[in-house]
């Protein structure tokens, strides 16, 4: 088992790599830094020239990236632009946890994307708690009722809601909850953000106004939740040893939560393994409109100004964190189904 | 391993936990009671950087003037007045040198820091060894590269010398450094760039003061008692970060927001219906057309009667009117609404026929009846390219079908501002030349009128990589002008220049205004007594309450 | 042997709707089982065998399952008739049931002690130390080494012999009177296959157990059955003592199948007797003989009437129209 | 070959075990009885009409014709589905931007087959060496969330592409962007189930005789496995299609879809999603053509799924 | 036996499978020796019966016999062609020669292809006749020569019976006019009632065309049937082979033994009578094949010498091959 963690360990930090190299190049040819860095005025050329210089973005791509990576303490550059290099870089570069600092908020990567991940993880882990459990309630249900009106009632509206563009249920639910229910005189929710400001982020707070983006992502995402664990069960449930069960006459509870649910939870663990590391992402829509500081809105503010630190420094996170969820998924499944031992 | 009483327990749980969640859904949003005054604005993107140094963002720096003054700011008509100074300095009261080379400044000496310290002139040279340190990755190093010393003969005079004459020396010290603060952090980290002060600024000088910074979420100011002026009305401005439009104009419905910016034009008369005045602000902005001249650029282009056509040819009282509900009108020039333009300009009419005729004149027919004129074998067909904002998109359909009737054809494109804005090294669609007609809206340094991208030195090359003249412009006697202009201590005369310079790119048609762009807020029904400016937006924070 | 009726399956039907159509799986099978006795259930895939024993327990899976008429009296109860309370303390504790392949009938992710001890939780209300004990008893009972150790391993961790040896185990926790074993045999090795007979053997003489005992193979049925059930499309062609059947086969079918089998003792004939075309498709209603497609001894009334099981000997029916010995219409 | 042998035996083996059913038919038998999916074919079929029947009715010149003085009209006779922002007729532009959104769900899928059938199969039927490099490369590209790639590609992309033509009709160089974004990244999946597929098919004995016959193993690759395989292609090119027309609408939804004049219902909401209270019309309808062609597709899909479902084969 | 040179020529054949770990670099950790070294031969014209226990490697060896699988040491000779050393043309040349028949009927025909197609696939790929209308007689010809209605050559596998598609798949092995077919379990999946019709189908054939057969099986008494010698196989060594009557009446291996009397016979009378040799155990593992006589730690007879010497194969009559310490 330990070999086989540290053979996938090794196996991952190639493919971080090649994924980070890759994704840097792009994000090089993607736009300019400087070009937004003007405000409202475009920027001026002396400017440019001196940013581009002290910024280390006059580089070959390659070396950009070399620095991103180990850093550049090593190495002299030319930060007055006399032509002769004089300093030391100041960077430390990836590896040794330095993720560079980003060009729109002049502080460390890292620090900016760690600012914003607890809040896209406390929404994003409430939605997934939500999905899963109420997926999993419909979808044994489903399962054991299959084509039962309750079955076919759920079924059709998951699939309306996973068919609905986010961005169009989200507005909706704003608009209907927020702002006409408001209008309406009923109890209404709040549009936008984390907390009331004038409250504070107290948890009344904050589970009041993730109400609405919570309902987005369990609408959009549950139906594929609990159509894969209606059919998991529905697998499960025809399986021969159900039929030794049901001839040994045991309860029809048992049945269902101790051999077929726990057979059919095994592939569900995967998926959620392998969803989990993604919710570090947020949901870029969904963040977006209901203004939730995460991840997700924080990636689309800095793609859209060329930060390549931040831009490159969620991307990597993200990546490592699959790398090390699927290992995690592993094991779990290893200790779950005890025909997989990796040896 | 799962056995039937843990998966009993967890069902428990998601019970409570979805209970507890929709309980909160039923329930109506607790409202705070309003112990303190607190007017809310809504950003629809969130400032960078507190630091004077380190922004040109717009929406960093109109929050200057509620916690970091400028050393003098602009009312709602644009005038500028002393803040930090005793008084503005002018060639009457000796504060500008006849040579025009020396200004002088005297600091008023009751400004306190909000931290108590006092404001003096070692802070007013700290800036500047600051904006100059090349340790420091500063966005732009203008205007304090112009300045060839810098002296404080007292601890409430500053003396600025230039090696030439400078005329838009009004734009230097939009904010100052408290030396007493970031000295010892400079000195300790051998940079500004990662200091704490940038994010959490401990010290400033407004009305109020800094207090907090939720990354993505909001930022608080509260009330300065140090501050030397009338004590803000207000105890505390929030301000609240909503990046999408739409939230933007629901929270401002709603009354979650008392204050927003930039409401595009279609949702106007939705917040006016819902009791939010819409207030349009001449901030100096001109939507207009940048002509590209270049070697890439379409020849007919380089025929000043075909760029007359083209703004004939297009109905932009009509554009106005439609599309930005009449909020505002086509302009003459880059400098409307400021002393700078000649007042003989009148915009271009609305006249098809005519723009039909010039095209003609130019040689340029439709010979082959395909919907486009040309000649010599070249098609009139032109490249439009601009950013993806909306209303320049719409734009660009309505301007289509115009040009279409009167025989020119055009391909639209879009960019992303970071990569439409992309300089010529970084192969930016713009500076590259590879775009005939380019829309956008800016000024350099409103209100002063000084001005890079007409300049022949700029235009982009191999060499000059990172040149901004986007049109490959080059009219010697404008550049001329533009010298001349910027070395113009006497207002009168650099007036004088500037119409000249109006006059020529009027005719010439090197630049067509589509409209002028003011800035649009929306103040909320509760809050009262705001005044807005074009350049210092908030320099009345002090005064504004609720109802 | 005593000849009190263990139970008692009258007029089963079972059909199955599938989008293809019905298919008619079990068409009106009445049979007895004595206490003690040994059925035998002979027939190709697809006669209805399985269904017919799966029907009377009530685990065929409806939809897409059946059961159109009938009645299952055991000890006096109709299971067709009593409630799914009931009828689980009978399944497993009253009847128990074995399957075919034992590697998809053990749970594969729950230990074999875990799911031994079920039924007796679940019957005899023993607690856990109780179970425990009588599982270890029942893994030696059946042959497999090192019980109380393996009590904790998985399905996956034994061989094909010895998850069958645990399917026996965990049906005979109860002690049933009737055990009904679905090709038990059928996917193991002829050594392995001989061990499970003489297990099954011994455990019913100790325990004087009924056994249903369902098998396509000829030769296995000589050597345990009592008595003998051979079913065609599903009907019972068919039933006798096994050596009166042996002997003396009284319907084609019966008749054509035993000559058709090649013997381990027995030098070669020139060729074997085969019986033409395939098992008849069971999505068409029967009408007629349904074997008369492939027999050679049709008369008319065959493809007309199906004939009804008959006695032609003493403790022996068929359903044929035809005496087989002279061809002749009966 | 010489005389022709007598038949060996006169058996009665004409007789065939089940009725004469292709596996077409057979699927579609399962199909029919799924009744979403039938009202899925249904909905289809009326939004591929419409978009292509649409287009005999308005002119495209007519979709992109614009009159800004009855700018935001509410819907009347003249104009069923109201006016945009700068007075286009909303009706026409749908059956433009359908056609659009249509063909990019068409081509991205198309792409994404091409690429993931290549991988998977190349992956599943050699194994070794190949199959961990192209299996490695298929988690790279799965490392990174989608839509975040397609984000940071969409950006990529987005330099100097010229209009192209196509069918006669002019189209914004984005949508070849779009399309190419699209396909490049959703491939993944479909290559790792085309692999799994062909890892399983070729353990069949059908394989074996093959080999044992001697085919050339290209012929093994496309004409034994590869048809074998189709029934999960189908299904997730189908799924692939609703995926990428819901991507193309949330890449514009986030400012970096098709560029306008040209119009996709991703687009049409765009800018619309400012007029969710003031102009219903310019949200409702793409919105609501959006959200029926990816219902419609999701369902036939599902009926596909339980259709060609190679466990539920045989009868 | 016939004097003459045997058709199959099968030398110390040995199929051992890796068992490898590790992704980019993989290294060895264990072998399973499927076939741990088998010789045997077969005249023109015989049918040679392997039968052994599931895991035996009997199906192994049929198929590293006809290069399915790459062996890993010894020689298989067809008809001439040296088969371990064939690439190419030669291959090819034994590919048209040498056929194959499987177990499952289901599994080895293409489902997505017509009779025709499956049928004419070998006269294809071994371009026999390139004529695609005189293929599809061929076929006909064919479908009517293994008893199948030339009228079905365009019908799917699915629509036929677990037998007719046997016998598709006879008609599959016939159309490269082989000599030899290795019929892989060719009955074991089929009903009772249709297993006799492809039994005398195969010996109808073998008559007509001189066919040469191995006939892998564990159903001793169909081998019994057809064979005109066995071969038993366990834990992939040949322990015993002889005529077929000889091996059957008197065998002398004790695996052997006890394989024959656990056989079901289908007599009462006979079957009650019996005395069985019931093994005790399971067949062990190939990946570590007990040490010594493989069959050692359940054979009811081991002697001491079993555990640790591996007996040689001694013809202990004429004809009648055996592989054990305790036959003299």
């Amino acid at each position: 088992m330990t070999r086989y963690i540290i053979r996938r360990i090794l196996q991952g930090i190639p493919l971080v790599f090649l994924v980070s190299l890759v994704l840097f190049i792009m994000m090089q040819n993607m736009g300019d830094p400087l070009a937004t860095m003007g405000g409202r005025s475009v920027t001026r050329k002396e400017d440019r020239a001196r940013l581009s210089r002290q910024l280390g973005l006059d580089q070959p791509v390659l070396v950009q990236y070399f620095y991103w990576l180990v850093g550049n303490d090593f190495v002299k550059i030319d930060i007055d632009g006399d032509g002769t290099p004089e300093t030391y870089g100041t960077r430390k570069g990836v590896l040794r946890g330095d993720f560079g600092t980003s060009l729109v908020a002049r502080e460390p990567a890292m620090e900016v994307i760690l600012s914003r991940l607890p809040n896209t993880l406390i929404l994003m882990l409430t939605s997934e708690f939500v999905v899963i459990f109420g997926a999993l309630l419909i979808g044994v249900y489903s399962a054991l009722k299959q084509y039962s009106l309750l079955d076919n009632i759920v079924t059709t509206f998951s699939f309306v809601g996973y068919s609905m563009p986010i961005f169009f249920l989200a507005l909706s639910l704003m608009y209907i909850f927020a702002v006409n229910f408001k209008r309406w005189g009923l109890p209404y929710l709040p549009t936008v953000g984390m907390y009331d400001p004038q409250v504070g982020d107290t948890p009344a707070q904050v589970l009041i106004h993730m109400v609405l983006p919570v309902v987005t992502i369990a609408v959009n995402s549950f139906s594929a939740y609990s159509r894969y664990i209606r059919s998991t069960m529905l697998e499960a449930l025809g399986q021969d040893y159900i039929r030794t069960a049901r001839a040994k006459g045991l309860p029809k509870r048992e049945i269902v939560f101790i051999h077929a649910l726990k057979n059919a939870s095994l592939p569900i663990v995967t998926i959620v393994g392998l969803d989990l590391p993604f919710l570090l992402g947020g949901a870029l829509v969904t963040e977006r409109i209901f203004a939730w500081p995460g991840m997700g809105r924080l990636f689309i503010d800095h793609v859209s100004r060329g930060d390549t630190p931040v831009v490159m420094g969620i991307m990597v996170l993200i990546a490592i964190s699959v790398v090390v969820f699927q290992i995690l998924t592993d094991i779990v499944y290893a200790w779950l189904d005890p025909r997989i031992r990796y040896s | 391993m799962l056995n039937k009483s843990f998966i009993l327990k967890v069902l428990v749980l998601v019970m409570i936990a979805s209970l507890g969640l929709s309980a909160c859904g039923g329930s109506p949003a607790a409202t705070a009671p309003a112990a303190s005054k607190v007017a809310t604005l809504i950003f629809t993107q969130e400032p960078d950087t507190m630091s004077p140094l380190y922004t040109n963002m717009y929406f960093s720096q109109i929050l200057h003037q509620t916690w970091n003054v400028w050393t003098w700011q602009y009312d709602e008509k644009n005038q500028v007045y002393p803040v930090l100074v005793k008084e503005m300095p002018s060639m009457e009261n000796g504060g500008i040198s006849a040579d025009g080379k020396t200004i002088t400044l005297h600091l008023r000496e009751d400004v306190l820091w909000s931290d108590g310290e006092k404001l003096t002139s070692a802070d007013y040279k700290f800036t500047y060894d600051m904006y100059m340190n090349p340790k420091n990755t500063v966005s732009t190093t203008y205007p304090y590269d112009q300045i060839a010393s810098l002296e404080t003969p007292d601890d409430f005079t500053v003396v600025i010398n230039f090696a030439e004459p400078f005329a838009p020396w009004l734009s230097l010290f939009h904010g100052i450094l408290p030396e007493h603060v970031l000295q010892p952090v400079f000195e300790k980290d051998g940079t500004l760039d990662t200091a704490a002060w940038n994010k959490a600024p401990s010290a400033g000088i407004g009305p109020f003061k800094f207090d907090k910074w939720e990354s993505g979420s909001y930022l608080r100011f509260v009330r300065n008692d140090k501050w030397f002026g009338e004590k803000a009305k207000l105890d505390q401005i929030f301000v609240r970060i909503v990046p999408d439009d739409a939230s933007q104009v629901a929270a401002l419905k709603a009354g979650d927001g008392d204050l927003g910016i930039f409401i595009s034009y279609p949702d106007i008369p939705a917040l006016e219906e819902a009791g939010v005045s819409v207030v349009t602000v001449q901030s100096g902005y001109s939507e207009g057309w940048f002509i590209s001249m270049g070697p890439k650029a379409h020849p007919a282009l380089q025929d000043v009667r075909v760029r007359q056509a083209l703004v004939y040819s297009v109905d932009r009282e009509k554009i106005a009117k439609d599309l930005l509900l009449g909020k505002t009108k086509p302009g003459a020039s880059l400098w409307d609404n400021s002393p700078y333009v000649d007042p003989s300009l009148q915009p271009y009419p609305y006249d098809p026929e005519k723009a039909k005729s010039l095209l003609d004149e130019a040689g340029w027919k439709d010979t082959n009846g395909d919907g486009s004129r040309d000649k010599d074998g070249v098609e009139l067909v032109l490249r439009y390219g601009t950013t993806t904002k909306e209303v320049r998109q719409s734009t660009q359909a309505v301007v289509q079908q115009m040009w279409a009737s009167v025989g020119v054809k055009t391909d639209l494109t879009n960019y992303d501002s970071d990569i439409f804005f992309a300089s010529y090294g970084d192969k930016g669609p713009a500076y590259t030349g590879e775009l005939d007609v380019m829309e956008w809206s800016d000024v350099y340094q409103f209100p002063d009128p000084n001005f890079t991208y007409f300049l022949c030195s700029e235009i982009p090359s191999d060499e000059s990589p990172q040149g901004v003249n986007a049109q490959y412009l080059c009219d010697e006697e404008l550049d001329g002008l533009f010298q001349q202009q910027a070395t113009q201590v006497d207002t009168n005369a650099r007036i004088e220049t500037f119409h000249k310079i109006t006059k020529i790119v009027f005719d010439q048609v090197y630049w067509a205004s589509l409209w002028q762009d003011p800035d649009i807020w929306a103040v909320g029904k509760r809050l009262a007594d705001v005044k807005l400016s074009g350049v210092t937006p908030f320099y009345n924070a002090e005064a504004w309450d609720l109802k | 042997m005593e000849t009190h009726k263990l139970i008692e399956v009258k007029d089963l039907e079972t059909q199955f709707h599938t989008p293809e159509g019905i298919v008619y799986a079990v068409n009106g099978i009445s049979f007895f089982v004595h206490e003690g006795e040994t059925l035998a259930v002979v027939g190709e895939s697809g006669c209805g065998k399985s269904v017919t024993m799966l029907s009377f327990l009530r685990l065929i899976p409806t939809p897409p399952g059946e059961i159109v008429s009938g009645q299952a009296l055991y000890r006096e109860k109709d299971l067709l008739r009593i409630s799914e309370d009931e009828m689980e303390h009978i399944r497993g504790k009253e009847i128990a049931m074995i399957f075919q392949d034992p590697m998809t009938s053990l749970n594969p992710v729950l230990t074999i002690g875990r799911q031994i001890t079920e039924p007796l939780h679940t019957h005899l209300g023993l607690n856990k130390a109780e179970a425990r004990d009588r599982a270890i008893k029942l893994l030696l009972d059946v042959g497999i080494p090192d019980a109380a150790r393996r009590l904790n391993d998985y399905p996956h961790q034994f061989s094909g012999g010895m998850r069958q040896r645990v399917m026996i185990a965990m049906a005979l926790a109860c002690a049933p009177s009737l055990l009904i074993a679905d090709e038990p045999t059928t996917a193991l090795d002829v050594t392995i296959q001989a061990q499970i007979i003489e297990l099954v053997a011994h455990i019913r003489q100790h325990m004087n157990m009924a056994v249903i005992w369902i098998t396509h193979d000829l030769g296995v049925v000589a050597g345990m059955a009592d008595r003998v059930m051979v079913m065609y499309a599903g009907f019972v062609v068919e039933e006798a003592h096994v050596e009166e059947l042996y002997d003396n086969p009284r319907h084609p079918y019966t008749h054509a199948l035993l000559s058709a089998l090649p013997r381990v003792d027995r030098r070669r004939d020139s060729r074997l007797k085969s019986i033409p075309g395939a098992p008849p498709n069971l999505l068409v209603k029967p009408h007629g003989c349904p074997f008369a497609p492939r027999c050679e001894h049709t008369i008319e009334r065959c493809g007309n009437e199906n004939p009804p099981l008959q006695k032609v000997a003493p403790e022996h029916f068929a359903a044929c129209w035809v005496d087989v010995r002279t061809g002749a219409p009966k | 070959m010489t005389q022709p042998p007598p038949p060996i035996a006169s058996l009665n083996l004409d007789e065939l075990a089940t009725p004469p059913l292709s596996l077409a038919k057979m699927a579609w038998l399962r199909f029919r009885r799924h009744k979403m999916a039938l009202v899925g074919m249904v909905i289809l079929a009326f939004l591929v009409l419409y978009c292509i029947g649409g287009a005999l009715i308005y002119s495209e010149k007519y979709a992109n014709f614009n009159e800004t003085s009855i700018h935001l009209q509410p819907p009347s006779l003249a104009h069923p589905f109201g006016t945009d922002t700068i007075g286009r007729d909303i009706l026409a532009r749908t059956i433009y931007g359908g056609q659009i959104s249509l063909m990019i769900g068409l081509t991205a899928v198309l792409l994404e087959l091409t690429i993931g059938i290549v991988v998977g199969a190349l992956s599943g039927y050699f194994g070794g060496w190949l199959d961990n490099l192209l299996m490695r490369f298929t988690e790279a590209i799965l490392i990174i969330p989608q839509i975040f790639l397609l984000l940071v590609m969409a950006k990529f992309f987005a330099g100097d592409i010229p209009d192209i033509s196509f069918l006669g009709r002019e189209f914004s160089g984005s949508v070849v962007v779009i399309v190419v974004i699209i396909g490049l990244t959703s491939w993944p999946y479909l290559a790792r189930i085309v692999r799994a597929e062909f890892l399983s098919i070729k353990e069949n004995e059908f394989i074996l005789a093959a080999r044992a016959i001697g085919t050339p193993t290209s012929e093994i690759i496309f004409l034994h496995i590869l048809p074998n395989s189709i029934a999960p292609i189908v299904v997730s090119a189908t799924l692939g299609i609703a995926n990428a027309i819901t991507l193309e609408a949330y890449i514009s939804f986030l400012g970096l879809g098709v560029r306008p004049p040209t119009a996709t219902w991703g687009n049409m909401l765009e800018g619309a999603y400012n007029y969710i209270e003031s102009a219903y019309w310019m949200w409702l309808f793409p919105g609501l053509l959006i959200l029926l062609i990816v219902l419609a597709i999701n369902f036939i899909g599902d009926g596909l799924r339980d259709a060609l479902d190679p466990r539920s084969r045989t009868v | 036996m016939s004097t003459e040179t045997p058709l199959v020529q099968v030398t110390d054949l040995k199929k051992h499978f890796p068992i490898t770990k590790g992704i980019v670099i993989q290294r060895q950790v264990g072998t399973v020796r499927a076939v741990d070294g088998i010789s045997f031969s077969i005249a023109r014209g015989e049918t040679l019966g392997l039968v052994g226990e599931s895991g035996c490697g009997k199906t192994t060896a049929g198929r590293t016999l006809l290069g399915l699988y790459p062996s890993t040491a010894g020689q298989v000779d067809i008809d001439g062609h040296d088969l371990t050393h064939a690439r190419g043309k030669s291959m090819m040349e034994i590919r048209r020669k040498a056929q194959m028949i499987f177990q499952d009927p289901y599994a080895s025909l293409n489902p997505r292809w017509t009779v025709n197609a499956i049928v004419s696939e070998p006269m294809r790929v071994h371009h026999l006749i390139n004529n695609e209308k005189d293929r599809q007689e061929r076929v006909k010809e064919l479908l009517t020569l293994v008893g199948l209605s030339a009228r079905l050559v365009n019908r799917f596998p699915h629509e036929f019976s677990g037998g007719q598609r046997q016998r598709i798949g006879i008609a599959r092995a016939l159309a490269s006019n082989p000599r030899f077919i290795v019929c892989d379990e060719p009955i074991s999946a089929l009903d009772v009632s249709i297993q006799a019709q492809v039994v005398n189908l195969l010996e109808e054939l073998q008559d007509r065309l001189n066919l040469t057969y191995l006939f892998v099986a564990h159903d001793l008494s169909m081998v019994r049937h057809i064979c005109d010698r066995v071969a038993v196989m366990y834990l992939g060594i040949i322990v015993e082979m002889g005529e077929r009557d000889e091996v059957y009446e008197h065998p002398l291996h004790p695996y052997t033994k006890a394989l024959l009397s656990a056989v079901p016979i289908p007599d009462p009378r006979k079957e009650r009578a019996r005395q069985r040799v019931i093994l005790t155990g399971d067949v062990p593992s190939p990946i570590n094949p007990p040490s010594g006589c493989r069959f050692h730690p359940r054979c009811p007879v081991a002697l001491e010498k079993c555990k640790t010497e591996t007996p040689v194969m001694k013809e202990a009559a004429p004809g009648h091959f055996v592989e054990c310490h305790a036959v003299k």
